[in-house]
C-alpha cells in the first residue's frame, strides 16, 4: 500500500478528523491501496507550514494559515474541501438579549485569543452591522471554561469562536444562540492540502485519499452510532467520565454538531471547493487588514481530482456502513 | 548597658530537628490531616458556593474520575508514555547539564562564549519553536525527550557551576600538590563537593522534565497525559482534566521523592550529627 | 591518684574556692555519639565537679578525650547523654552568658574582622557606635590593629584565631569558654594574650573554662587543672595551683611553678618539654 | 611501583582563571566571532539546502524583523509589557520561594507537610491550569505575574532549601551560644550563608519567570512578546516570530545578567584569592 | 643582628650542609597580596635560602608574618611576586614531589579517615591492596587505629590534624612541607608525633620544612632554625642546631639543649615558658 502522512491541524486527536478515523477503521484506505498516518501539530499554521516545506503529504487545516502565509512563500492547494461551513461565529447566552450582530453595540466579545481568526471573522460581523469594528471590542479569554467563566462573570457578553470550541462547551452544559457572518457563514473554510509538488508527484494517491474520504462522509450519514464509536475507539478519552447512556448522548450531539455539511449535501459532490465564497472570504480578510494580498483562486484551489474523487457506488457504501457492526476494524 | 539584660528576653536556641524516628508517624498524620481538611473545605466551598464544575470540580467528583480513569485502564497507556520521555529527557538534561556546566565552570572561555547563547536559547518558548522540533526530531517520541530535556538541563546546568565554584579552594590546592591532573582532581573533589548543588538541581530538573515532556506532547501527539489534558481541555471536561493533573502531581513528586531519597544516601556527609544539633 | 609522682604535690587549701559561691556544678555529665554504622562512641565516661564564680579552670588531657565535649556540655551546645548540669543560681535554668572559642576560628568569611567582631554586640542590641569602638578596642588587644577591614580570608590561620578571641570577649561575659584558643599562635603572641585573659578574668571576675595543649599554660593561669583520662574520658585528677593571681610571666622560670609543671607533665606522661 | 614516575606523565595543576581584565577584550571578541559564525553557517545552509522562509528563515531576514520591529516601535509596548510581568512575577517568586524555603527548611513539620503539596502544584503543567489562573485572577495582567511567579518560584524554593541546609553547623552553634533568636541566627548566619545558592535558584528563576509570562501570555492577552508569537505565528509570520524571539532572549540574557552582577556583588567572600589561585 | 642575646650564639660548623647536593634555592622570594581596597599586603618580603637533601628546616616566626605564604610559594600553591625558587634538579622546572600538611586539616569529609589517607596513592595509581596497607600503617602511626571507618565530622580536631599528617606521609615524599601540624596535639601525642617525624625524615632522608609555634619543638627537630622577622618578613637570623640527630626526647632537658632554645626565646622576644 502506498503510504500518506496527514498532519492534522490540533494537537490531539479531536472530531475535526473524524472522517480519516472512519476512512481508516471501515478500510475504506485500504480498500483504495492507501496506508494513512495521522499525525498532530499544535495548530493549522503548523501543518501548513510542514506540508508546504513537504515534510509531511496533507494537511487537514483551516485556510487562514495559508492566505496569511502566502506572502511568506507557502505554497501548495487545497484539493478537497472538509468544512461545510465558517467555523467562526458568535455565541451568547440563550437568554441573552444579544439577538442580533447589532444587538453586540457597546458588548464585548470574548476571542481566544488576539491572533485567532475569529477576530477578523468578528470585526467582519460588526462591520456588517455598521459597527465600528475596534479591537478593544475584544477580550482574549481563552476555549473552555475561561471562556465559559468571562461570560458568567460578564467579563464578556459573547464569545467568538470555532465550531468545536462550542462543540466543547456544548458539551459541559451551556447553551447558546448563535450569530453568523451574513454573507460568508456558508463557507467552509478548511480542507485537505498539499504542496504542488505532491499534487504532481503523488497525484494518483491523492485521489484514492480523496475517494476514501467522500466514502467515509457517506459512511457517517449511513452510521452516525457506528461513527461514534470509531471516533471513540481512535480517541479513547472522547467519552470518558460519562456512563455508557449518556456518554452516547452527548456523543452524537457532538457527532451531529460537527457534520451538518453531510446531511445538507448529501446528493452534492463531497469535497466540492466553493471558488465564490472564497474569493468573497478573502475580500473580506483583506477588508480587516489581516490579509496583505490576495491570492488568485487557482493558486488556492485545485478541484481536479474531485470529479475521480466521487466516481464510486455509492449504494455499496452505505450498505457496507448499515451493516457495519464494528466485530472487525483496520487499523 | 548590660547585656545579660538583652539577652534575658531572647528567644532560646534555634530550633533542632526531632529525631527521624518519632517524627514520621506525627508528620505523616499531619500531612493526612492537612490534605483531608483542605479537600474537605474545597468540597465544601464548591457545595454551598455552587460553584459551577467547569471552573473548580469537586473533590469527589475528581476523585470520582480519578478512580474510574484507573479502572477503565485508560490512564496506564498514557501514564507510561509520558513517564517514558520523562525519564528520557531527565537523563538527557542530566548528562547535558553535568557535562557542560562542567565546561562552563572549569574553562573561562567556554563560559564567557557559551553561556550566553545557552540563556538565549532557554527564553525561547519550546512551543514557538515546535516547527524546528518537528522537523529535526520527527514526530514520534524523539521531540518529546528533546522539549523535556531542554527544559530540565537549565536548572541542572545551574547548579553545577554554582556548586563546582563554590569548591573549598583548599581542597584544590591539596590536589595541586598531590599534582592530580584536571580530571582526577575533578572526579575526587569537584564533583563530590558539588553534589548538594547538583542534587539541587536534579530535584528542580525532574520536575521540569514533567512540565517539558506534557510541552512537547502540547505540540502534538496522540498518547500521553499531556494529550489527554488536550483533549480533555477541548471538552470542557474539567474534573477529567483535573484527573489527568493528579496523575502528572503523583509521577512527578514520585520522581522527586525517588531523587531525594538516592541525595540523602549519596550526600550523607551533609546531615547533621548528634553533636550540633543535640 | 594510682599515679607515681614526679613532683611533690601542692598544698590542699585554697581561699578562692571556699569563698567564692558555685558557678556551675556537673554531675556525673556523660556523652556518647551515635556512629554511622550505628554503634556508639563513649566520648566522655562521667565528670563531676564544682565550679566557682571567678575561678580559672583548664582542662588538659590527650587528643580525643572529650574536652571539646564537655566544653560543649558547658555551653549547652551539646545535650549529655547523662548526669546534670546546673549553674550558680537555680532559680535560672538557661544558660548564663558567655563566650565561647571554638577550637576552630568559625568566622562569617561575608564579614570583615570588625564585623565578625561586633557580631555579639549586633545580636545583643548594643549601640552601634558603642559597639564599633568596644570592637576596635578588642582587636587592638589581640593585636590586629590595621586588619579591620581585611575579610576573614585574607588573614593568616593566627590571625583568624585572634578575631575569634576578641569576638568572644565582646560582651563582658561572665563566663568564658574556650578551646584551645591559643594553639595556632607565636610563643610570643600566646604569652601576651595569656596575660590578657589573666587580667581579663581578673577584672571581671568572670568565671573561664579553658582548654589546652600547653602544660605551662594550663599551669600558669589556672586555679584548678583538671587533668583527663584518656577515651572515655574522666577527670583523672584535679590539681590545684596555689599561687595567688595576677601572676608575672617571669613566674614560669621560678621553681615554686616548676614544681606544679613537672607534676602535670608526669600525670600526662610527658617526658621532654617540646609542648 | 615510584609515585613520582606514575606523576611524571600527570597534566598540571587543574586550570586557573585569567585576571578579568585582560580577559574581556578577548572573550568579547570570541563571542562575537562565533556568533557570526554561527549566524553565517545558518544563513548559508538555509540558502544551500533551500530551506523555506516559513521554515527556517535566514539571519539576514530576522534581522531585518528585528531592525523594522524596533524601528517602527511596534515592540516596545510588547516588550514593556512583558518586562513588568516578568519582574513581578519574578520579586512575587522570591519572595514566595525565600519565605516558604526559610519555612521549610527551618521548620521541620513545615516541610513534611507543605512540601509534598508544592511538588505536586509544581508538576502540574502551568498551561493547563492557567485557563484557571484567568478565571481566580482576571482577565488584566494579574494571571500572566502569576503565571510567572508559580513557575519561578520552584527553583528559587529548591535552592533556598539546599542553602540553608548547607548551613556550616559551628556558625550555627555560635549563635546558639549568643543566644541569638531564630530570627537573629537566620538573618545573620543563615541568610547570607545561603546567597551562594540562592543566586543559582535566582538565576534560573529570572529565566523561568520570562517562560511564566509567556505562557501566561499565550493563554489570552493582546499586549507582549507572547501574544505576539501568537499573532505571527497564527499568520504564519516566522520571521516575525524568531525576531519576538529574539526580544525575548534579549530579555532574558539582559536580567540574567543583571542578576549576576549583583551576585557578584553581594556574594564577593566567595571569590578565589590570589592566595590559593596564583 | 641587632638583637640582644640572652644566650651565647651556637658553633658556626654544619656537616650536613656542607655535604649534601642542594634541594631547594629560594633567592629573594617575596609576595604580596592584593586586598580588597585595591590596596597590597607585603606578606613575604625577601627571603633567600639555600636547603641541602636531608635538611630538616624549621621556621619560627609571629603570627601572620608569613610563614605559611612562604610555604605555600615553596609548594608552588602561590605564585611569588618576585624572586625565585630553584630545585635540586634543574633539568626539572615542576616541583618534585612533596607531602604537604596545611595549616587546616583541609579533609575531604565525604571521606572515612581511612580513604582520606588513601587519597594521594589512588592519585598516582597506587594498587588497591598496597594503597590500604600503607594507609593502615600510617593510621596506626599517628594513634587513630579503630577510627578507620569514621566520617572527618566525627572526629576531634586534633584527630583531624592526625590524619592530615598521615595522608602527607602516603606517598613517602622526598619533600616534606607541615605548617603548624602539631598545634593541636597534646603535650604527649605531639612529642610522639615529633619522634616520628624525625625518624621519617632520618629513614627517608627527605628534606623537611616544618613551620612551628613551638621553639622547642623547632630546636629538637631541626638542622637549622629559620627565625622570620614580622610582616613584612624576612629571615631575620637562622639558627644552626649542631645537635647529631636523632636526638631523643630527653635531650630536651639537657642544657645543651637550653642554650639553643633560651637563644631562640631571646630572638623571639619570649620571656616565659608558656610555648
Ligand atoms: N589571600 C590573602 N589576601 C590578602 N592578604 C593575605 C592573604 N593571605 C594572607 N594574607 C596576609 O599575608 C600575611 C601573612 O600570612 P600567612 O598566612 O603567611 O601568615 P603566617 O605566618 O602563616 O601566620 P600564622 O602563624 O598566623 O599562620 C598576613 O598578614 C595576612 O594578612
Ligand atoms: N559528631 C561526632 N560523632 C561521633 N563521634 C564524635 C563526634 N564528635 C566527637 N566524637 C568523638 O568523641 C571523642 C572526643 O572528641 P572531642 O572533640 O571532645 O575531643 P577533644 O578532647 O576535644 O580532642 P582534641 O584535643 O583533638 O580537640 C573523639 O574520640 C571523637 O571521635
Ligand atoms: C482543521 C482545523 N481544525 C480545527 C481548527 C481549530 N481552530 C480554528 S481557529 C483556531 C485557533 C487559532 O485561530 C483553532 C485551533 C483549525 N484551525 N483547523
Ligand atoms: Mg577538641
Ligand atoms: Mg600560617
Amino acid at each position: 500500500a502506498d503510504k500518506l502522512v496527514v498532519q492534522a491541524g490540533v494537537p490531539a486527536p479531536n472530531t475535526n478528523a473524524i472522517a480519516i478515523y472512519v476512512a481508516k477503521q471501515a478500510c475504506l484506505f485500504r480498500d483504495e491501496g492507501l496506508q494513512v498516518d495521522l499525525q498532530y501539530t499544535s495548530g493549522a499554521p503548523l501543518a501548513t507550514q510542514l506540508v508546504a516545506g513537504d515534510k509531511a503529504d496533507i494537511a487537514l487545516v483551516s485556510y487562514e494559515p495559508y492566505l496569511l502565509g502566502y506572502d511568506k512563500g507557502i505554497r501548495g492547494k487545497f484539493f478537497y474541501q472538509a468544512f461545510d461551513r465558517l467555523i467562526y461565529f458568535i455565541g451568547v447566552p440563550v437568554d441573552s438579549d444579544i439577538k442580533s450582530i447589532a444587538d453586540l453595540k457597546g458588548r464585548k466579545i470574548g476571542v481566544s485569543n488576539m491572533g485567532s481568526a475569529t477576530v477578523i471573522v468578528g470585526k467582519s460581523m460588526l462591520r456588517s452591522a455598521g459597527l465600528e469594528p475596534v479591537d478593544s471590542a475584544f477580550l482574549p479569554v481563552g476555549i473552555g471554561d475561561s471562556a465559559l467563566a468571562a461570560l458568567r462573570g460578564n467579563q464578556v457578553q459573547a464569545v467568538a469562536l470555532w465550531d468545536a470550541a462550542f462543540a466543547g462547551l456544548e458539551r459541559s452544559g451551556a447553551k447558546f444562540r448563535y450569530l453568523y457572518h451574513p454573507e460568508i457563514a456558508d463557507f467552509g473554510n478548511g480542507g485537505y492540502f498539499a504542496s504542488d509538488k505532491t499534487l504532481a508527484s503523488k497525484r494518483d494517491q491523492l485521489e484514492r485519499f480523496s475517494r476514501a474520504l467522500a466514502k467515509a462522509n457517506l459512511f457517517m450519514l449511513a452510521n452516525p452510532q457506528q461513527t461514534l464509536e470509531m471516533y471513540w475507539r481512535a480517541n479513547p478519552a472522547g467519552k470518558s467520565g460519562l456512563d455508557a447512556a449518556s456518554a452516547n448522548e452527548k456523543g452524537m450531539a457532538e457527532i451531529r454538531f460537527k457534520s451538518p455539511y453531510f446531511e445538507r449535501k448529501k446528493d452534492d459532490t463531497f469535497g466540492r471547493l466553493d471558488e465564490v465564497l472564497y474569493e468573497k472570504y478573502q475580500k473580506m480578510m483583506k477588508e480587516e487588514g489581516s490579509l496583505a494580498t490576495l491570492v488568485p483562486v487557482k493558486s488556492f484551489m485545485d478541484g481536479s481530482l474531485l470529479p475521480a474523487a466521487n466516481r464510486f457506488d455509492r449504494d455499496a457504501v452505505m450498505q457496507k456502513a448499515r451493516a457495519w457492526t464494528g466485530s472487525e476494524v483496520c487499523n | 548597658m548590660n547585656p545579660s539584660q538583652s539577652l534575658a528576653g531572647a528567644p532560646s536556641a534555634p530550633a533542632k530537628k526531632t529525631p527521624v524516628r518519632s517524627g514520621i508517624s506525627r508528620d505523616t498524620l499531619l500531612v493526612i490531616a492537612v490534605t483531608l481538611a483542605g479537600f474537605g473545605i474545597w468540597e465544601l466551598a464548591v457545595r454551598w458556593l455552587q460553584v459551577p464544575q467547569f471552573i473548580l470540580p469537586s473533590p469527589m467528583a475528581i476523585a470520582a474520575r480519578v478512580a474510574q480513569d484507573f479502572t477503565s485502564g485508560l490512564i496506564f497507556p498514557h501514564f507510561l508514555q509520558t513517564l517514558v520521555e520523562v525519564l528520557a529527557g531527565f537523563l538527557l538534561a542530566t548528562v547535558i547539564g553535568v557535562g557542560l556546566g562542567t565546561l562552563v565552570a572549569l574553562v573561562r572561555t567556554v563560559e564567557r562564549v557559551v553561556y550566553p547563547f545557552v540563556l538565549a536559547l532557554q527564553t525561547v518558548p519550546k512551543v514557538a519553536v515546535a516547527p524546528l522540533f518537528i522537523i529535526w526530531f520527527g514526530f514520534g517520541i524523539e521531540p518529546k525527550i528533546v522539549t523535556a530535556a531542554v527544559i530540565a538541563f537549565f536548572p541542572i546546568l545551574v547548579n553545577v557551576i554554582a556548586g563546582l565554584k563554590a569548591t573549598d579552594p583548599r581542597r584544590l590546592l591539596l590536589m595541586r600538590a598531590l599534582k592530580a591532573g584536571r580530571w582526577t582532581t575533578f572526579c575526587k573533589v569537584q564533583l563530590p563537593g558539588m553534589l548538594p548543588y547538583l542534587f539541587a538541581g536534579l530535584e528542580v530538573g525532574i520536575i521540569f522534565a514533567v512540565i517539558g515532556a506534557i510541552v512537547g506532547e502540547f505540540i502534538g501527539a496522540s498518547l500521553g497525559l499531556g494529550s489527554l489534558v488536550i483533549q480533555r481541555q477541548a471538552g470542557v471536561d474539567v474534573a477529567g482534566v483535573f484527573s489527568v493533573l493528579f496523575y502528572l502531581s503523583f509521577m512527578g513528586v514520585a520522581l522527586n521523592l525517588a531523587l531525594r531519597w538516592v541525595a540523602r544516601r549519596w550526600v550523607f556527609w551533609e546531615r547533621p550529627t548528634d553533636a550540633v544539633s543535640a | 591518684m594510682g599515679q607515681a609522682m614526679r613532683a611533690s604535690p601542692p598544698p590542699a587549701v585554697t581561699p578562692l574556692r571556699a569563698l567564692a559561691p558555685v558557678a556551675l556544678e556537673l554531675k556525673e555529665l556523660a556523652k556518647r555519639y551515635p556512629t554511622r554504622d550505628g554503634g556508639m562512641v563513649q566520648a566522655v565516661a562521667s565528670v563531676s565537679a564544682t565550679i566557682r564564680q571567678g575561678e580559672f579552670i583548664a582542662i588538659l588531657g590527650p587528643s580525643g578525650c572529650g574536652k571539646s565535649t564537655l566544653l560543649m556540655m558547658i555551653a549547652g551546645l551539646v545535650r549529655p547523654s547523662s548526669g546534670s548540669l546546673t549553674f550558680g543560681k537555680p532559680s535560672h535554668d538557661t544558660h548564663p552568658d558567655f563566650g565561647i572559642v571554638f577550637q576552630d576560628p568559625v568566622l562569617f568569611p561575608w564579614r570583615t574582622v570588625q564585623a565578625n567582631v561586633e557580631l555579639p554586640g549586633e545580636v545583643v542590641g548594643m549601640p552601634r557606635e558603642q559597639r564599633a569602638r568596644k570592637a576596635r578596642e578588642l582587636i587592638q588587644l589581640v593585636g590586629l590593629a590595621g586588619f579591620e577591614q581585611q575579610l576573614p580570608s585574607e588573614l593568616s590561620g593566627g590571625m583568624q584565631q585572634r578575631v575569634a578571641i576578641a569576638r568572644s570577649l565582646m560582651l563582658d561575659p561572665q563566663l568564658i569558654l574556650m578551646d584551645e584558643p591559643f594553639g595556632a599562635l607565636d610563643a610570643m603572641t600566646r604569652e601576651q594574650m595569656n596575660l590578657e585573659v589573666q587580667r581579663i578574668s581578673l577584672e571581671s571576675g568572670a568565671t573561664v573554662v579553658f582548654v589546652t595543649h600547653s602544660i605551662a599554660e594550663a599551669a600558669f593561669l589556672a586555679n584548678r587543672v583538671f587533668v583527663m583520662s584518656g577515651r572515655p574520658s574522666t577527670v583523672r585528677e584535679i590539681v590545684q595551683v596555689d599561687i595567688e593571681r595576677p601572676r608575672p610571666i617571669e613566674l614560669m622560670a621560678s621553681d615554686r611553678f616548676g614544681v606544679y609543671v613537672s607534676h602535670l607533665r608526669g600525670l600526662l606522661n610527658v617526658t621532654g618539654d617540646a609542648s
